[in-house]
């Protein structure tokens, strides 16, 4: 790449998210399921460490470390998801199909999606970048009002899209 | 005008309170009991509370805790009545307030 | 903060005789030094009503009323035009005074007392019966049997003109250091030398002691007494045919009311309890005292009961044995000019810095500054009550 | 004249957990507040909150309310709302009103926890109604359920204007761009994240110059500002908007400590002039303590810790707990509070907060 990457105010690029603790290998991404944390800043901070039912994810002492992907532990449950205060964890499965990844993500506005439904893919940046499939959403009393949506979308944009666009439009 | 938010995804469906009517300049409102007469009248959408004393310029609700007098209106005839942190009560009087107001002088 | 080594003329006190003197001298060309121990107008003259009384009390002092009244008629005029002189709002407006008569027995006074004050020349006073009060201010309960009115009488803005005095004072060339308290004046052989304050010594031959009720701290010679005042402030209401005034209520003298240009009513002398000397100095107001206020105030005013009191503050008065105040060099201490013990500062204001000038740089004076000679007061020792208010002192005097 | 052992005014997350842990210990407790209902911000805080398990990571505000509420009445706090003190005096005594009336109180100890207000932001046009703080929006939409406008400009990325930013986008508003002066985003990077996967742009360098509109706010005019901080010419843009949120900080509501003449220091990173207070939240003035926002401006996390430590030590000093057990407790406090303030913002606090106890037992 000849231009210098700019980083636009208030994203993070891939290349920071990618060198933070948190964020899987490529190698172990294509292996299936897995947690993407996309938190860079030391936050005292831990609930995602206790949520993991596998040990995979370690904040350790003092608690405003990086919290830690133990990639082989992470069985890409997704239960570190709704706990972070912060909705920074994601859940990439890159072996969804031949074509196709399904991301999951905190989700925390109305209207919910419904399973099937087919809405916009968003990255990081709020841009519509593809067309998005609506496979699951997961709204349980212990996630308090916190909803996990998980989309399939196509496999090229697995690390770009975080959100979708509004179910209602 | 409505600017309720009936739903909300974190704190759920509105929940069922009593509602009153509030006369406000003339015209009659319905409002829920007890909220602040401000959120009543924010909800329809109205936004000059009171006017400045000196220039005649509009205010509304800025700090909606109470602290920053922005909001104040003639209430039931009593002038510089904090609307935001006011409950709104059935039968209520409400009017934009001009400058200092109006202090009714017993004769 | 670099004080200056020396100086023409040193002037202690940042209130509004301090700051009226700083300005005609230093218009004069003088090379002066202010100091201040807080702000500008952090004592009497930032904590009053802005009430200008030309004349105020109950008293048959022919020579009182006269040498007075001549001075604070003097003050008025310089005041119509001060604002344009000043280049500042003052907020002057002569909306005349009243005194208030709450029974037969004070209204019989005020008629003889107004009888009096005719038969002096003073033909602007006026008695009003119960009627004309009300008319004058509807506000007013209706308890009043009658007042006497002073038509030229008013209210002023005391910060604004305070600070215009002080602003212009600079401009001029005035040295205005405010947050230097002045320990002490240095006197030698009978000579003032100079003060010394807490960042070092300036030299000058003539120092203006303007603290006012301070006064004696720095010169214990002079007999003025603190004399603590409490006022409260009302939220903004519209304009209101209201009145400086003075009462007396439940035994105890108030004044009141002016409104700030801004609406806000002020009403002072309310509930003040008696206390020791060293305490008239607080500026500390207590619940009693707001309490006690609030409670006079919607006794004065029925129709007020609903508005909010939003501010209140102590202020320190001086209290002189005869009322007047002390402008003149002191007696035996050659450079030391004392302008001090004023009780109603506000209708002195403006002439007090006119003849301290006149008498520094000419040695003379426009009008006679006897009646006001600080050797009425000259280490006189009145066994004063220890503890006491404005009633207190009043009915000790006699007045 | 009426009195208490312990009178706390404000009963937002540092008056509540005061109250609590001063009133389990056995203190009776007044907790005043001049609200309808207590909770102060706290049930405005629908986010999840960071911590740790032990710090209620992970609820939200308004929960954490609630049951701090509950369990005060349990420990038989007495709450007494629509009441303003607005007054002390001779350092143990209240002024209130309610109900229009005026009453005394006295206390053998005073904790206040009084918050703080939003600071506003002067520029053309900013008193228009239409123009409101942050916090003010964000009581609108959580507490009063009504949206105060529909397209919004937030200005401020600290953390409470990127969270209110979440907030108002969550109660249905649309947010045009949140706009912050300084080169970078001032606020926790995640939660820019949320705000920038819902599509809203963060303009950093940017400031607003003016809001327009006749009555009410239509339209904002936005400027890129040089290093220096100053206007970039002809780089003004116009928004059309119905609300300008301003995000600009917090001061502490101090005039209580004032009036009782309490010691303060000027620390910038805590929001302004604080009451000096010694490491269990009392001021310069016996018996007098402080906690929350009014001890310097942070989170509702350290407030809470810090409502506890104050009411730990009133509890010792009126001689219901040992000063051993005041000491173990404080130290669980201590601790706490030192783990909150960690991280690029919490340090600066930190510092700070060291600064005024520092000052203090001089």
């Amino acid at each position: 790449m000849t231009k210098k990457s700019r980083s636009i105010p208030g994203e993070v690029s891939l290349k920071d998210l990618e060198n933070c603790p948190g964020y899987p290998a490529e190698e172990r991404l294509e292996q299936g399921p897995v947690a993407v944390i996309e938190c860079i800043e030391k936050i005292p901070c831990n609930p995602c460490e206790t949520a993991c039912p596998s040990g995979a994810i370690i904040v350790g002492k003092p608690i405003i470390n990086l919290p830690r992907l133990v990639e082989d532990k992470c069985k890409g449950c997704g239960l570190c998801i709704a706990p972070c205060p912060g909705l920074a964890i994601f859940v990439v499965d890159k072996t969804y199909s031949e074509n196709k990844a399904t991301v999951a993500f905190p989700y925390e506005y109305l209207p919910l999606p419904e399973k099937g439904q087919v809405v916009k893919g968003l990255n990081r940046k709020g841009e519509a970048i593809c067309d998005a499939e609506v496979i699951k959403v997961m709204n349980i009393p212990k996630n308090k009002k916190t909803a996990v949506v998980t989309v399939a979308i196509p496999k090229v944009y697995s690390n770009q899209v975080r959100n979708i666009e509004p179910a209602g439009g | 005008m409505n600017m309720r938010i009936v739903e909300h995804p974190i704190l759920g469906k509105l929940e069922k309170k009593k509602k009153i009517k509030l006369w406000v300049n003339g015209r009659q409102l319905e409002a829920y009991e007890n909220e602040p007469i401000a959120a009543a009248l924010a909800n329809t959408g109205l936004k000059v509370f009171h006017r400045t004393q000196e220039l005649n310029e509009p205010r509304g609700i800025f700090c909606a805790i109470g602290r920053c007098t922005d909001c104040v209106m003639i209430v039931d005839g009593q002038p510089n009545v904090r609307t935001c942190v006011t409950p709104a009560k059935n039968g209520m009087r409400i009017q934009t307030q001009k400058g200092l107001g109006k202090w009714s002088v017993k004769k | 903060m670099v004080l200056p080594e020396k100086t023409a003329i040193i002037i202690i006190g940042g209130g509004v005789m301090g700051c009226s003197i700083a300005y005609r001298l230093a218009k004069a060309g003088q090379n002066i030094v202010l100091l201040e121990s807080r702000n500008i107008a952090s004592g009497a003259s930032g904590r009053n009503g802005g009430m200008v009384m030309q004349l105020d009390g109950r008293d048959f002092d022919k020579d009182a009323i006269l040498n007075r009244l001549t001075y604070t008629r003097k003050n008025n005029r310089i005041l119509e035009n001060l604002a344009d002189e000043l280049g500042a709002d003052l907020e002057y407006t002569k909306c005349g005074s009243l005194d208030l008569a709450w029974t037969e027995k004070e209204l019989e006074y005020l008629q003889k007392l107004v009888k009096f004050q005719k038969k002096l020349g003073d033909t602007e006073i006026q008695l009003l019966d119960r009627k004309e009060t009300k008319e004058k201010c509807p506000l007013i309960t209706s308890c009043a049997l009658g007042s006497r009115f002073r038509s030229s009488d008013g209210t002023i803005n005391p910060f604004k003109l305070t600070y215009g005095f002080a602003s212009r004072a600079k401009k001029y060339g005035a040295k205005i250091f405010t947050g230097v308290e002045v320990k002490k004046i240095v006197i030698k052989d009978g000579e003032v030398k100079g003060v010394e304050t807490a960042l070092g010594h300036i030299k000058s031959n003539w120092v203006i002691n303007a603290t006012n009720a301070w006064a004696p701290n720095l010169t214990g010679e002079i007999d003025i007494l603190p004399l603590r005042q409490v006022a409260v402030v009302t939220e903004r209401v519209p304009a209101l045919a209201v009145f400086p005034f003075e009462a007396m209520l439940d035994n105890q003298v108030i004044f009141g009311t002016t409104q700030t240009a801004t609406g806000g009513l002020i009403v002072g002398g309310l509930g003040t309890q008696a206390r020791k000397k060293i305490d008239h100095y607080c500026e500390d107001v207590s619940f009693a005292e707001i309490q006690g206020s609030a409670s006079i105030f919607t006794r004065l005013f029925h129709d007020l009961g609903e508005v909010n009191i939003i501010r209140s503050w102590a202020g320190t008065m001086a209290f002189t044995a005869d009322g007047l105040p002390c402008i003149g060099p002191s007696p035996g201490i050659k450079g030391l000019f004392i302008a001090a013990g004023f009780s109603n500062g506000m209708a002195f204001s403006a002439i007090v810095g006119k003849l301290v000038a006149e008498y520094i740089i000419d040695g003379r004076n426009s009008l006679p500054i006897a009646p006001f000679d600080p050797k009425r007061f000259w280490k006189r020792k009145i066994k004063w009550p220890g503890i006491y208010n404005y009633t207190i002192l009043a009915n000790f005097l006699g007045r | 004249m009426s009195g208490a052992e312990l009178v706390i005014v404000g009963a937002g997350p540092a008056g509540l957990t005061a109250a609590l842990e001063s009133a389990k210990s056995g203190v009776e407790v007044v907790l005043i507040d001049e609200n309808e209902r207590p909770g102060g911000q706290l049930f405005k805080q629908i986010h999840k909150f960071f911590g740790s398990e032990e710090h209620q990571a992970g609820r939200r505000g308004y929960e954490i309310g609630y049951e701090l509420l509950d369990k005060c009445k349990e420990a038989g706090v007495k709450i007494m709302l629509n009441t303003t003190v607005w007054g002390i005096f001779n350092k143990n005594t209240l002024g209130l009103v309610t109900q229009n009336k005026t009453k005394i109180l006295q206390a053998k100890n005073i904790i206040l926890a009084t918050g703080a207000s939003e600071n506003p932001l002067a520029f053309p046009g900013w008193t228009l109604p239409g123009v409101m703080g942050a916090g003010a929006a964000q009581t609108m939409i959580n507490i009063h359920r009504v949206l105060p406008g529909r397209r919004i400009l937030m200005v401020g990325s600290g953390n409470v204007g990127l969270i209110v930013t979440y907030q108002l986008l969550q109660a249905g508003a649309k947010v045009v761009a949140v706009l912050e002066a300084m080169p970078k985003v001032g606020g926790y990077q995640v939660h820019a994240s949320k705000i920038r996967r819902a599509g809203v742009p963060i303009l950093t360098s940017c400031t607003v110059v003016e809001a327009k509109g006749a009555d009410s706010v239509d339209e904002a005019i936005i400027c890129s500002l040089d290093s220096q901080g100053k206007n970039i010419k002809h780089t003004e843009k116009k928004l059309k908007i119905d609300l300008i949120c301003l995000a600009v900080g917090l001061s502490p509501l101090a005039e209580l400590c004032w009036m009782a003449g309490c010691k303060f220091k000027y620390l910038s990173a805590l929001g302004g002039h604080i009451p000096v207070h010694d490491e269990y939240m009392q001021t310069s003035i016996d018996g007098l303590y402080v906690a929350g926002d009014l001890a310097g401006v942070e989170e509702a996390s350290t407030a809470m810790e810090e409502g506890r430590l104050a009411g730990v030590a009133v509890a010792h000093s009126l001689g219901y707990i040992t000063k051993q057990e005041m000491e173990e407790r404080k130290k669980v406090i201590w601790d706490s509070l030192q783990f909150l303030r960690t991280g690029p913002f919490g340090e600066m606090r930190q510092k700070a907060k060291n600064e005024l106890i520092k000052k203090w037992s001089k």
